[in-house]
């Protein structure tokens, strides 16, 4: 349990971390939510030195930062400008949006990556094999960016698909079951998109990693035992190559989020990307911190699930010993 | 005493990808009746390991039986089906490689790595894996359960050479080959474990063939010694005749060394074998001992001498014909 | 060298002293405060006489590469001194033990990883002399070559690199680059373990030539009593950090004193009947 | 080696590549700048051989674009005129590294025709030339910023690997925070905390910065494991028992065991780099108009009128592949490389 408690306090410490990094860069920003108030003659200086009061823009740094940690406490997560408005609010849609994008994307990525991977390490001197490479190679050299226009153009010449947005105009009057079908048919773009984007190089590192256990001495030693290669490939070989599989998934997260962000944009997905976009051109300060904050939440959580699957599936972890 | 094994004339080859083919293996000739426990000595790079991995069939990828054949129980093993192969590698025949800390499964307990075996290769239910498991961890000196639920890094490299026997020994295989067994060992727990081998080896009639590049080992456990150099046996036969009065220039000169080491007449100049090692890619073509030999004859350096047969001794040496 | 080894190793004026040394490792874990201290050394005694072969032998965790590491100065025991010409080298500032490290050189166990694998042989043997600003690069490159000469290694392999050199060879490469410096003690870690018994006597070998000419001193280090048997004047047994027992080769195995010492004794294979034949070696 | 032929092949194909990027004034018919509202959202033409009098010409020849009839964006082939393609003509002017004027073009056709060879876009700019002065910007960020990282992550790695202590864990924690921000988020977040509004030149290095500035944690962990692993090596210890010093241990040894890293590092960093620049200007946020960068020339297609009927505005997503694969051949290449070099 120990290795637990401790994964926990750096995830804490980490996220600490982020947010004071984000408040520094704030701090370096020239420009402010009232730049452009400034540029309009008509205002008077007056009016924007109390908006900046009214915004505690004025204060000094450490200041914002109390006030800010006290509002997430209280469970704001900081106030937008832009809306007047806990961000909160705000935020707590969109996350659930991009979480429902990223969560099944993880799922499904993992889901095809595995016996992918499995395989193209078995297979690794056929020809299959080759052309397994070649295949992930090219794709791997498409990105996401690329990957989403065009899935969207097909989509909006064909009209095969709904071009964008997460649900249509009519969704309030579906049936549940109706519901369901109308949000997996506009989910269903974006995620082959972002599974597309990161699959590639996903089964390249299990491949790589079953390569390396596959001839580990105490695989020959099994064979050498006369145990069924069934038993070799998924009793002896897969379990031993969990533990660099699973600290590849905190990566895989962080790389879906990335993506998800793009893809949300260009497929205008409401997740946290467009509005992170949104609250950056309206230099609304504290939503962009607290969408950046969100985003580092998640991968964060994602890296705890990483630890707990490791401290399943390794003794010499579980154990403590090195 | 029935025949158990016998190897004519093998033949195994490299093919390493700069370097061409070498030859492991020129000509192997030698047989092992039951019960018996034959000693294999030779320097690094006489083929001693290739031999004990050609036995079971477990080449590395890059080398391959070129002629010759191994046969068990008057049964070919050369050019078997993997299948069939596989039914006899555990139950048959047993491999214990060098290195006991990578014989072994990191993330899986002990008790299941043998279960694992005796279910692969004996009837019965799981019930019977594990009783025929605790007991034969018992005969090795790792009793009760603590043993049977550990991993592997929570034992020592003495421990773990224990279970690798344990392994080796609970099918009772009727030939067990053991590759320098105790070579990454301390001095002291190497002589526990040559004993250990030595009383299981006699109380459950199983044959050895242990290889290693001390004669001293050898001489602790074995009736008959096989001596190699450059891919040949250069001269077998009973071990303390072998040892009395050894024949071929080269064994005179390791086991000359041996007893000048026991006899600890302190800092004079120790008789070693002048030269290099053969080049296994470059042999010249007479014998492959003749550079180093001090005994060389005319014909030495023009081609190989045969193998002269006496008793049941053999030399491959032109003082003795050949 | 006097056929009993014994009292070259004590009575003729010592060249290196150790008294009380020891040190111990600490395992912090990051964030948990809890540490378990393991002590490797735990007040070591230990004489070594000038020109002597003395073998420190013990198991594995009883100290022995510690120990090493301290008299080699590449680290620092907690307690004790280690008397080196008149000079406590614990004592010692970091500028002045640079300038006394090439005294005493540290031949590792595997040459392998003891030698940069993108260096040429050449480059690896005249480094030291590089460090130590020694003479012009045509001096450098001409003592190179003949320590080089000396531990059996023609000039034709000069530019070749470690992983073109069979593991004796590479030893070899170890000893000249250590041989390069004019050192006083050779501290040898497991030298020799990992090698045939061949290449082992053939090393030896060099080793006596090198110790007659230029009257080099020897710290052997091993778990293997048998190789240490016949080539030590002196073996000092090391167990729990401590120097147990000490006596001359021939007189350890008459009669070892110790427990730990009778179990080292005890596990040298033995072949019964075997006498060195005549070979004209 | 075959490996190493296949390696020097590549390498020479990207610097193909960026070589075009830098001769982009000479590569490309038109300046990227110059409008022509008549011709805005003009398919790319069709290289044609055989004229209407059904004759096969040796030069090829293309026919200038006509409005169909009663609509105000369909385009179709004006047969009257033929414009035979012509090479090394004298065009508009343009400087060569911003310093000589020239205006010798690679190839084009008379006026008053325009050879839009992937068509034009709203402005009735012609999207070949943008392509290839495009190039200019975000290859060379990509690379810049690559350099930036990679030297950053080389200090602070080797620094905190080699001297350890305080500084190395201050190091590492702050590493750890970068890693722990989704890259395109921290990328925003840093390019938010700037100002928006740039002139080209200072927008080129400020993406340059925040680009490299995101990015350098990952080569640092990795510098860090090197040298760490270096350090333990006996050769290392081997020459701390010379009397060798700390600075002459780190670049005599484990520096030189970081090249190999490094090099592969670069490799998979500069095509990451090259799409964030191309994500920032995709979003509005890297270089704007009318500077053309393979970014802000996708821009367009977030449109809904665009995506549906202009297809050729896709095209220069797809300059993009090339040098993906380029980059990461080069990469697996370097890799297997590093892993034979060093035993």
């Amino acid at each position: 349990m120990r290795y637990l408690v401790r994964r926990l306090l750096h995830a804490v410490l980490v996220l600490w971390g982020v947010s004071v990094l984000s408040f520094l860069f704030s701090e370096m920003a020239p420009g402010d939510y009232l730049a452009e108030m400034r540029m309009m003659p008509q205002i008077s200086k007056e009016t924007i030195a109390a908006q900046r009061a009214q915004y505690g823009l004025d204060r000094p740094l450490p200041i914002k930062y109390a006030r800010w940690l006290k509002s997430v406490a209280r469970g704001d997560l900081g106030y937008s400008f832009a809306y007047n408005m806990p961000a909160r609010k705000l935020l707590g849609v969109r996350a659930r949006n991009t979480l429902m994008l990223t969560c099944t994307a993880v799922l499904l990525s993992w889901l095809f990556a595995i016996p992918l991977g499995v395989w193209a390490a078995h297979h690794q001197r056929g020809w299959a094999g080759r052309v397994f490479g070649a295949g992930t190679s090219v794709l791997l050299a498409i990105p996401d960016l690329l990957l989403a226009l065009v899935f969207l153009m097909v989509a909006v010449r064909t009209r095969l698909l709904p071009p964008g947005g997460m649900v249509s105009v009519n969704f309030a009057e579906l049936t549940p079951l109706g519901k369901l079908q109308d949000l997996t048919a506009h989910m269903l773009l974006p995620v082959v998109v972002i599974v597309l984007g990161t699959l590639p190089m996903l089964v390249r590192h299990v491949r790589a990693a079953m390569l390396e256990v596959l001839d580990a001495a105490f695989i020959r030693a099994a064979r050498g035992h006369g145990l069924p290669e069934r038993w070799v490939l998924f009793r002896y070989a897969l379990p031993a190559a969990a533990n660099p599989l699973i600290s590849l998934f905190g990566f895989s997260v962080a790389t879906l989020l990335s993506a998800s962000l793009l893809v949300e944009v260009i497929m205008s997905w409401p997740g946290l990307g467009p509005m992170l976009l949104e609250a950056i051109f309206a230099r609304d300060l504290y939503l962009v911190i607290g969408a950046v904050v969100l985003s580092t939440l998640f991968l964060v959580a994602g890296n705890l699930v990483a630890d707990l699957l490791l401290y399943a599936a390794d003794p010499r972890i579980r154990t403590g010993e090195p | 005493m029935e025949a158990l094994l016998q190897v004519r004339d093998l033949h195994v080859q490299y093919n390493l990808e700069k370097a061409g083919h070498v030859s492991a293996l020129r000509g192997v000739d030698f047989e092992m009746t039951a019960g018996q426990s034959v000693g294999v000595l030779g320097e690094s790079g006489c083929g001693k390991s290739t031999l004990a991995t050609t036995i079971p069939g477990l080449l590395p990828a890059g080398a391959s039986i070129t002629r010759g054949s191994v046969r068990l129980r008057e049964r070919e093993l050369v050019g078997l089906e993997e299948m069939e192969l596989r039914s006899i590698r555990g139950a048959e025949v047993e491999l214990i490689h060098q290195e006991p800390a990578l014989a072994l499964n990191p993330v899986l307990r002990i008790g299941a790595q043998i279960a694992d075996i005796v279910r692969a290769h004996m009837p019965g239910d799981r019930g019977s894996a594990i009783r025929q498991t605790q007991e034969m961890l018992q005969r090795v000196g790792l009793p009760g359960e603590r043993f049977f639920r550990a991993y592997p890094h929570q034992l020592s490299g003495g421990q773990r050479q224990r279970v690798v026997i344990a392994q080796a020994l609970v099918c009772r295989p009727q030939l067990v080959l053991a590759d320098e067994p105790t070579s990454s060992l301390d001095s002291t727990t190497q002589s526990e474990i040559l004993s250990l081998l030595q009383t299981l080896r006699q109380e459950m009639r199983v044959s050895l063939l242990l290889i290693s590049h001390d004669p001293a080992v050898l001489a602790t456990l074995c009736d008959r010694v096989l001596v190699m150099y450059a891919g040949k046996i250069v001269e077998q036969g009973p071990l303390s005749e072998v040892y009395r009065r050894p024949r071929h220039p080269y064994t005179q000169a390791l086991l000359s060394l041996v007893a000048s080491r026991q006899s600890g007449n302190g800092n004079v100049r120790l008789p070693a074998i002048p030269g290099h090692p053969p080049n296994l890619s470059q042999l010249p073509s007479g014998c492959s001992f003749e550079p180093r030999c001090a005994e060389r004859l005319g014909a030495c350096a023009v081609r190989e001498p045969e193998e002269v047969e006496e008793g049941e001794r053999r030399v491959r040496c032109f003082k003795y014909g050949g | 060298m006097a056929a009993d080894g014994a009292q070259v190793c004590v009575g003729v004026e010592p060249l290196l002293r150790v008294e009380r040394l020891s040190k111990s490792y600490v395992h912090r874990h990051p964030l948990l405060l809890r540490q378990h201290p393991v002590t490797a050394l735990n007040g070591v005694d230990l004489v070594v006489g000038h020109g002597c072969f003395l073998a420190l032998v013990g198991e594995s965790g009883s100290g022995k590469s510690t120990l090493a590491r301290c008299l080699a100065c590449l680290e620092r025991p907690w307690s004790g001194s280690v008397w080196f010409h008149g000079k406590d080298l614990v004592k010692l500032g970091e500028a002045e033990l640079r300038r006394t490290r090439p005294k005493i050189q540290l031949i590792f166990q595997d040459a392998a990883t003891a030698l940069n694998p993108r260096f040429s042989a050449l480059d690896l043997v005249e480094e030291p002399l590089r460090i130590q600003h020694y003479g012009s690069a045509r001096a450098r490159r001409q003592k190179a070559l003949e320590a080089m000469a000396q531990v059996g290694l023609p000039p034709d392999c000069a530019q070749r690199f470690p992983h073109q050199f069979s593991g004796g060879q590479r030893q070899r490469l170890a000893i000249a680059r250590a041989l390069v410096q004019e050192p006083e003690l050779l501290v040898l870690d497991e030298a020799l373990s990992g090698l045939d018994l061949s290449l082992q006597a053939q090393i030896m070998n060099i080793l006596f030539e090198l110790r007659q000419q230029h009257a080099l001193t020897y710290l052997y280090i091993s778990h293997d009593l048998g190789l240490v048997r016949q080539v030590a004047d002196e073996v000092a047994v090391m167990d729990g950090g401590r120097v147990v027992e000490r006596a001359s080769a021939a007189e350890l195995f008459r009669s070892p004193q110790q427990p730990v010492t009778q179990a080292l004794v005890r596990a040298v294979p033995e072949i019964a009947g075997i006498r060195p034949v005549a070979g004209s070696w | 080696m075959s490996r190493d032929r296949k390696m020097w092949a590549i390498a020479a194909g990207l610097v193909a590549l960026h070589a075009a990027a830098l001769f982009a004034g000479f590569l490309a018919p038109y300046d990227f700048a110059t409008q022509n509202r008549s011709l805005a959202f003009v398919p790319p033409p069709r290289l044609r051989f055989v004229d209407n009098a059904g004759r096969v010409r040796l030069r090829p020849f293309v026919y200038g674009p006509r409005l169909h009839q009663g609509s105000f964006t369909e385009y179709e082939e004006d047969r009257s005129r033929e414009f035979p393609l012509r090479f090394f003509v004298l065009g508009e002017p343009y400087k060569i590294f911003g310093v000589w004027n020239a205006r010798l073009h690679l190839f084009g056709i008379d006026e008053p025709g325009r050879i839009l060879l992937m068509g034009s876009d709203g402005f009735g700019r012609d999207l070949f030339s943008r392509l290839l002065y495009g190039s200019r910007i975000s290859l060379f960020a990509g690379l810049l910023a690559a350099v930036l990282s990679l030297g950053i992550g080389l200090f602070l790695g080797a620094f905190s690997g080699f001297y350890g202590g305080w500084q190395d864990d201050a190091i590492m924690r702050v590493s750890e925070v970068f890693l722990a921000l989704p890259w395109v988020y921290l990328l925003l977040a840093l390019r938010a905390f700037l100002p928006l509004r740039l002139n080209p030149a200072g927008a080129f290095f400020l993406l340059i910065g925040v680009i490299g500035f995101v990015g350098w944690a990952r080569p640092a962990r990795l510098v860090r494991g090197v040298v760490l692993s270096a350090r333990e090596r006996a050769f290392v210890l081997a020459a701390r028992g010379f009397g060798a010093s700390g600075p002459y241990l780190l670049r005599r040894h484990a520096l030189p065991q970081t090249f190999g890293i490094l090099l592969t590092q670069a490799a998979l960093l500069v095509p990451q780099y090259i799409l964030a620049e191309v994500t920032l200007s995709f979003l509005g946020l890297g270089v704007a108009e009318p500077v053309p960068s393979w970014g802000n020339m996708l821009a367009e297609l977030q449109q809904y009128h665009v995506l549906a009927s202009y297809w050729w505005m896709l095209l220069p997503g797809f300059a993009l592949v090339p040098v993906f694969l380029g980059y990461y051949a080069l990469a697996n290449l370097l890799h297997e490389r590093v892993k034979f070099v060093v035993p």
